[in-house]
């Protein structure tokens, strides 16, 4: 089962980084904080699976409050720009 | 194979911390940054430092980007000259 | 054998979860304008994380650990479509112009 | 400080101290008892913010009918993922976008961001905002999912949860 | 873009990479700064102080002033920030 | 040399990261980006600390019971760098507040004007 | 400022606020068992009251948080901290030495030492950052400066 983990945070990996696209090149704030947004529900899942390839799952403590502070973030964001 | 997830993370790390200084919008670098900090939990993770990848999270996204950005709007300015 | 059969289960979650979110991915970087990339996130990745964690909670077994990722499965499907929303909202009233078809 | 209501009260702090026990596990004396005084405190400082009184009655009902529109709006979720996968995985992207406005006859903030929420996680439409008429302004991938929402099976399956039906 | 700051920062770094070649390898066990005290705490913190949390017990028992320390600064920081924005033009 | 560089790429991503932080802390003239520069740089330096405690097939520095003969990683960098990001935070904290003065003063944020008007 | 979230943020938040908060007094207390401590459950506790007042808008969240608590508890945590240091020079011990101090029914010296970790140091931590970070974020907050 390690291999189908880290086969799967490896592909979420990919995903980021295909992302990360939108971050630096996206036209305009609101892709950046589209692609931002995306990017940290994705470190969420990777989160929990390193706690699953090295066997230590208990660990989602950090995932929760990365969940809960992501949210934060996009909001805080959102209220920066000026209408 | 942790290795290949570990090498990816620290390129993304270089790429992002390089975008957060080259972009000119500052409220856009100052979200790349919290992209910065969000990678950087990850890398912690991975070298076992759960309670530093705990505060790291904590702060990075929660506390450092929040008063970026209300600094942002008190100087009235989100394009550097 | 009954190990054999839940790891199988939750490997086709984290597949089809994989799937989804690669989508959703593609989703962003193809489509024309914001609006439409709201679309691809706001939903692939939502479901998809979701279908990933069932999976890992399958794995789990049932104790305090997955009752935890499920806690973080019903915020992820609370917060998600929330996030979203404040997103859209606020580049409405920023007045983006929205991608349309021409004709 | 607006008056206490002993039942809210009681409610909220069963409900948070389930979810301490739920997020700890431990029962012995000592975390015990720091959750018995770390729920008082929440719930000394934010009684008045999950029930509100215009929304408190007949909570029983409510969950019941919430199970029951879960599982539809679960397959919904499934439809929508497919059909972002066939649109954007089709080299020809067949997509229109448009605004379409909605008049919506919901009372409660609860069912408004219930039916807020599910818009935007069902097929081809998000929720981009609300005003003070109850006027929903929803963006549209297409027109098939526009025609599909202007037909109110959604809004009055959410009306039904909260017993706001018309 | 001024040529001086790009000197500098390739001069550091340059020296940073020359003086790290010394370095015991990643991850490697037998490196020296993973065998004086580190040893010592982890197999005499559970015996002392009844906390699974390693980190937790150096940080608030065996190095309590550094925390303390550290509780002062962010206390002293909210402080200078009040001090700096608030209540001007007395 | 390749030897050198795998095993010990973490220090170089550092060292990388360091001239980063450290450029922007030089030449670039908006105050802001000076302070994000001073974060990335901080930054660094914490990951060459947890670099040099960690282990090779380690463990997490969280007692695990009922297991003999467990390998855990060093935990007194992490002890040192949750006070460092601590400190990090607070020096953050005070120099926005001083940008925000700074801005009420000047009526602006750039360097160079900054040194213009004073002169 | 006034919040100028739609109804969905605000109901969302208002639903979701106590959970955040009690799970940052979870972060706080079990410090001792897994990742976490002082520092992260106060930062995730002033975090709650940010999402408060970035929704309802600063009149509602200093009506909720008034300034002269937020002071006190700044101070208090500081001074729960160095009280239980000094508690140890009081019994014999020496400063911060939380072996020295008695606690009634437990006489076993590493479960003192550990309960007052927990429970005391960790919870003094905690209610100091929580208010200075709630500070921070009023003083910077547009509006949200009092002078007097």
């Amino acid at each position: 089962m390690e291999n189908v983990f880290l086969f799967a945070g490896l592909v979420l990996i990919f995903a980021s980084i295909l992302s990360l696209y939108r971050v630096i090149y996206g036209p305009g704030i609101f892709n950046r904080i589209v692609a931002v947004n995306v990017i940290g529900t994705k470190t969420i899942l990777i989160l929990v699976l390193i706690g699953y390839i090295y066997g230590r799952p208990h660990f989602v403590d950090i995932a929760l409050a990365y969940a809960l502070l992501n949210v934060i973030m996009t909001i805080a964001a959102t209220k920066g720009i000026e209408v | 194979m942790i290795w290949a997830l570990d090498i990816s993370m620290l390129i993304f790390l270089v790429i992002s911390a390089v975008a957060a200084i080259a972009v000119k919008d500052l409220l856009s670098s100052v979200i790349i940054l919290s992209l910065y900090s969000l990678i950087m939990a990850i890398v912690w993770v991975e070298l076992r430092a759960v309670d530093v990848a705990f505060t790291e999270a904590a702060v990075g996204a929660g506390i450092t980007t929040v008063l970026f950005i209300l600094t942002i709007m008190k100087t009235s300015g989100r394009y550097e000259e | 054998m009954l190990t054999t059969i839940t790891n199988i289960i939750s490997t086709i979650f984290i597949i089809t979860g994989l799937f989804f979110v690669l989508v959703g991915t593609i989703g962003l970087l193809r489509f024309p304008d914001f609006y439409t990339r709201m679309h691809a996130t706001g939903k692939c990745d939502t479901l998809g994380e979701g279908l990933m964690l069932v999976g890992l909670m399958v794995y789990q077994g049932f104790d305090l650990i997955s009752v935890k990722m499920l806690f973080l499965v019903i915020f992820i499907f609370v917060a998600n479509p929330v996030a979203t929303h404040a997103i859209a909202r606020r580049a409405y009233k920023v007045g983006l112009e929205a991608w349309r078809l021409e004709k | 400080m607006s008056r206490l209501d002993s039942k809210k009260f009681i409610s909220l702090y069963l409900l948070l101290f389930a979810f301490w026990l739920l997020l700890s596990g431990l029962l012995d004396w000592f975390h015990l008892g720091f959750g018995i005084i770390s729920t008082f405190i929440v719930t000394s400082f934010c009684y008045d913010m999950v029930f509100v009184s215009k929304e408190g009655k007949d909570n029983p009902t409510k969950i019941i009918r919430l199970f029951k529109y879960l599982p539809w709006i679960l397959y919904q979720i499934v439809l929508a993922n497919i059909d972002v996968a066939k649109r954007v995985l089709n080299p020809s992207m067949p997509i229109e976008p448009q605004f379409i406005k909605i008049d919506s006859y919901l009372k409660s903030d609860l069912s408004k961001t219930s039916f807020a929420n599910s818009i935007t996680l069902t097929p081809g439409t998000i929720t981009v905002d609300i005003d003070e008429n109850n006027t929903f302004l929803v963006h549209a991938i297409a027109t098939a999912p526009a025609d599909d929402l202007l037909g109110g099976t959604m809004e009055r399956k959410v009306a039904h949860v909260f017993l706001e039906d018309k | 873009m001024k040529i001086l700051p790009v000197v500098v920062a390739l001069l550091t770094g340059a020296l940073l990479i020359w003086a790290g070649q010394d370095m015991p390898d990643f991850g490697d066990p037998d490196a020296p700064t993973n065998h004086h005290v580190a040893d010592w705490y982890i197999e005499h913190s559970e015996e002392d102080i009844e906390v699974e949390n390693m980190v937790s017990s150096i940080l608030a028992d065996y190095r309590g002033y550094d925390t303390l320390g550290e509780t002062t600064v962010i206390f002293t920081g909210g402080v200078t920030v009040i001090l700096l924005l608030r209540g001007r033009g007395h | 040399m390749i030897d050198l560089i795998l095993a010990k790429y973490n220090y170089w991503i550092y060292v990388v990261l360091m001239m980063i932080g450290f450029y922007a802390v030089m030449d670039r003239s908006n105050l802001l980006k000076k302070v994000m520069g001073l974060n990335i740089f901080s930054t660094a330096i914490f990951l060459f600390y947890i670099s040099i405690g960690d282990v090779a097939g380690g463990t997490e520095p969280v007692y695990l019971h009922g297991v003999e003969n467990v390998l855990y990683v060093n935990p007194i960098p992490h002890v040192l760098i949750l006070t460092g990001i601590v400190v990090s935070v607070t020096t953050t904290a005070v120099a926005l507040g001083l940008i925000v003065r700074i801005h009420e003063e000047f009526g602006t944020i750039e360097e160079d004007k900054i040194l213009e008007l004073q002169s | 400022m006034k919040g100028d979230e739609s109804v969905i943020v605000r109901t969302v938040i208002r639903l979701m606020a106590p959970f955040i908060q009690i799970y940052g007094l979870y972060v706080i207390f079990h410090g001792g068992g897994g990742p976490g401590g002082g520092f992260q459950g106060g930062v995730i506790l002033a975090a709650s009251i940010i999402l408060y007042v970035m929704a309802f808008g600063i009149e509602e969240g200093q009506a909720k948080l008034t300034e002269k608590i937020n002071m006190i508890m700044r101070t208090t945590g500081l001074l729960i901290y160095s009280g239980i240091g000094a508690l140890a020079i009081l019994f014999g011990g020496k400063f911060l030495d939380y072996g020295a101090v008695p606690l009634p029914f437990i006489h076993h010296i590493p479960e003192v030492r550990a309960i007052l970790i927990d429970g005391g140091v960790e919870v003094g931590v905690g209610i100091t950052v929580m208010a200075v970070m709630v500070t921070l974020f009023y003083e910077f907050y547009p509006g949200g400066s009092i002078d007097d």
